[in-house]
């Protein structure tokens, strides 16, 4: 028996298959093709302090073996997920993590605030990185100064495992990765989406209504591979990899370069079932490479 | 209602023109019970430049038979991809999605079925379930002309079916919403096809203060409610056309 | 007739279709399947002062719809391409365009006045972003400062068309573009590749000798048309669309967000001829549209 | 030489084992002459996620027939792309590239070719050739056992065949490099296959002083020595495999 837990600060993973922000829903859409205990655990969509009606239609555009995105954080804030959502997810087996997005930082910490009230939810992902708010997101993620700022607020007010979501339209993400982690952050989870745009050459319009918006799926992961790698060297804390998990082939790349949990994004949309094939996958390799722990692949790739 | 993810084998592939055809597919365990204005997700990335399901109308079911049919309009890779599949060939399905059209519970209602093009594809199935229901009803279905129009023989054995077409090659010159048909009384209005379409039978259904039921078609990525891609703005604000959807009473939208 | 004439700078392109450097060699390598001549002109390699053997084997990798590579910059240097390919190059009636790169600003001003003295290369691209060699490169191309300052340089001793090439691998690109307009650039390319990363999940290493590589192909194409979007809206100067473009549709879309000119590059490698069938496709899309002149899509997005 | 790019109609399927296909493909136009060791940039992206084409080595040619033939080892998306097509499909190919093996002047040399599994694919246009010019040769095959050696009958048709498996399922159990056959006196040897396999034998050849020339297979992007990743690090720096290759002098080698 192989094993597969992996530890992200003070949070116990049984494997490292989380699911990546706004991609998984509350995880329960999911859960006729999942087994949600099955997981690691489940980020769930961005919530912020009040509620949000998003962007307009249309948010998404499909491109080479990717897709852009512009929700602009719809949710029904906090307290709603307080009252209505938590009951439903607080008795699973699994870890469920709430992705908290703001405008300002004030909004982050009391969003923050409300969630550490939340007993069975062991953890947040900052979400610093949004790329598709116009205050706030992505603003606070892409200068080293305002990404600590907001993250030290968060952390004075959030007792639990603190992951920071990083945005890779930086210059240099191991200056934001360093900021964050002297700002108190137990994990940081790379990459958001990268900001990206499609047009439609014969209307001659673009194709979202905010006319850029985030790229993922499997076109960003040589990317998202990089960045995990820089910043897996850069920083002591531990690193989630984002970008184009697709299979359990990328997951393992991505604990390879230095990820020590990884979550699975876009690909939910291609195959709801994802998930639970790649933590099937992991154990697999590891059995197959004689390996008897997962902690073995982290990092652990030759150069 | 318990969502399936299955790989449904072809077993009839109908092409009904150049850029469309019927694809009736089966599975060795029991389909699921799929209601009238359902759809489901097919997954198409076989083709190298397309990556998301295609929502796809449930055009027929057929619970006895254990089959299911899919009516694909050519428009992109995706659905060329699905076009060019053959009997035999299977595809991952995700379905039943959505809520699908209500069914009337006043038997004596007089019913309107309006189509457009291959919009009208998901009121065949509501008509099959109509008929079993003996709901009295109309189907007027518009195109741009007469070879836009699909299964006519089909949806004529259910029974009476207007047509009109652009053109004027079958049926009345012009738009749905100029048919004599509309002269007639109905209690209740389906329809499906272009938005624009929908539109004017909306604003139609409201001048003559009939209910009336729309299905949208807005683009989609994980169809479970979960990506909020396909919101559609409505009384209440941005809902998903997925899960909220695709069926909407006129009232909840702005339009 | 439509007019599909462009110009940038005081270069007169017959067309707006280029080729990237490093994807057409040096032209003669395509000629069997282009009409060289039909073409608005090409970008031959990357040229430096002196010799460069490049990177070790592997040099690329294939990623999702995309690629790496790790190339390095291999060339004979700037007098062996005087002596010997420029001859070749000389009659041919397009533009034959030069890009440059350097390890230092020295070296960039010497190739620069080399390239100069020869008649018949009416424009240098200048490389300030290539991810693949150690000093120079991207390291000029990701600061503002250091762009204007090799740029500048390079201005004083290269009086013909200046198309610096800029890399999408930064925070604000339009920072960037806006500080070699300012230096004397007569344009900007954009975008060089993205910095990824492969990994062979069996054998556990990189796929590139180099561990990273630069990023081109469809995949990117997103990435550069919000990045061509920005910066036509933030510089007076005329922009070249680099980035996966591999389809007169692609090409479209560049030249409505802003580009006046575009480089085919990866797709060269897929199809050969490529670069003809989108000079094609543009005049086709103009007839199709009743336009007279390119001049109508440049830009023409409707926001 | 000119360098041709068309869409070649398959109208051969040989499924050699469950891994391996030989791909028989004609043209209306006739094929441009292709020299032995030279080598073909199929095209592959109607496969989802692969992007370039895929460099296979000519294995036949018959310009009579106007026909080429191509042994198709499935190792990734792009070659199980290429092995699921069918006859009177179409693939898109550029050829001829490379430079093909040095044919002898001397008509009296003893020549010797070394393959190894699929690697062996080229020496057969070769050993073709060479009898047609009347040349003295033997071929040596290696493989790790007889079902890894492909087209048998056909290579023993053209002359003197001999074998090792690793396993001794077929002729001598080992490597090449091991065989009988190299007691014998050769003036001459080609080799083509695995890496190590090529440098076991230069390094024979090295010893006995024998001139030799490997065919290498190292990774393509264009195939036209514009792109400069596929290149070998030769006593003359860095060239390409594509267009100095595949076909070097193990002089021109550092192994």
């Amino acid at each position: 028996m192989v094993k597969t837990n992996v530890k992200i600060g003070g949070l116990e993973l049984k494997n490292p298959v989380l699911t990546a922000s706004g991609t998984f829903g509350y995880g329960l859409e999911f859960a006729d093709f999942v087994d949600l205990d099955k997981l690691g655990g489940f980020i769930v969509k961005g919530t912020t302090l009040n509620a949000r009606e998003g962007n307009p239609y249309p948010r998404s555009a499909e491109t080479p073996l990717g897709m852009l995105n512009a929700v602009g954080l719809q949710n029904k804030g906090v307290e709603y997920f307080a009252q209505n959502i938590y009951p439903q997810l607080k008795d699973l087996d699994t870890n469920v993590i709430v992705n908290v997005s703001g405008a300002c930082i004030e909004d982050y910490v009391a969003c923050a605030e409300r969630v550490a009230a939340l007993d069975k939810i062991p953890a947040i992902e900052l979400n610093i990185s949004c790329p598709n708010v116009k205050q706030g997101g992505m603003a606070f993620g892409v200068q080293p100064q305002s990404a600590a700022e907001v993250v030290a607020a968060v952390r004075k007010a959030y007792p639990k495992t603190l992951i920071v979501k990083l945005s890779p339209n930086v210059t240099d993400i191991t200056e934001i990765a360093r900021a964050v982690e002297g700002a108190g952050a137990d994990s940081v989870s790379l990459i958001n989406t990268l900001l990206g745009m499609a047009i439609d050459s014969e209307k001659r319009r673009p194709i979202l209504s905010t006319i850029t918006g985030g790229m993922s799926g499997p076109a960003v992961k040589p990317i998202a591979l990089r960045m995990v790698w820089q910043v897996a060297k850069a920083v002591k804390i531990p690193v989630v990899g984002i970008g184009g998990i697709t299979t359990g082939k990328d997951a393992i790349e991505f604990l390879l370069a230095g990820a020590s949990a990884i979550e699975v994004g876009t690909a939910n949309f291609m195959n709801p079932a994802v998930t639970g094939e790649i933590v099937d996958y992991i154990e697999d390799y590891l059995v197959r490479h004689n390996m008897s722990s997962v902690d073995e692949l982290i990092g652990a790739l030759q150069v | 209602m318990k969502k399936y993810l299955a790989d449904l084998t072809i077993i009839e592939v109908q092409k009904l023109n150049a850029s469309c055809v019927l694809l009736t597919m089966t599975d060795d365990k029991a389909l699921p019970q799929c209601r009238p204005g359902q759809f489901a997700e097919l997954r198409v990335d076989e083709t190298p430049t397309v990556m998301l399901r295609r929502p796809i109308s449930i055009h027929s079911f057929d619970a006895s038979k254990n089959e299911i049919g899919f009516l694909v309009q050519v428009v992109g890779d995706g659905t060329r991809w699905l076009a060019s599949l053959a009997k035999g060939d299977k595809v991952n399905v995700l379905l039943p999605l959505g809520n699908g059209f209500t069914l009337p519970e006043d038997n004596g209602a007089r019913l309107l079925l309006v189509g457009g093009g291959v919009g009208s594809a998901p009121l065949y199935g509501l008509a099959q379930e109509l008929v079993k229901r003996g709901n009295d009803f109309a189907i007027l279905i518009g195109a741009r002309s007469e070879k836009d129009l699909y299964r006519r023989t089909e949806f004529e054995a259910l029974g009476r079916v207007e047509y009109t077409t652009e053109d004027g090659s079958l049926g009345e010159k012009g738009y749905v919403t100029n048919h004599s048909l509309l002269n007639e009384k109905f209690d209740y209005i389906y329809t499906c096809g272009p938005k624009p379409m929908m539109m004017a039978v909306a604003k139609y259904a409201r001048e003559k203060g009939i209910p009336c039921e729309a299905s949208l078609e807005n683009k989609m990525a994980c169809g479970l409610g979960a990506c909020l891609c396909c919101v559609e703005d409505t009384t209440e604000g941005h809902r998903c056309v997925c899960t909220d959807g695709p069926v909407f009473s006129i009232e909840e939208l702005k339009w």
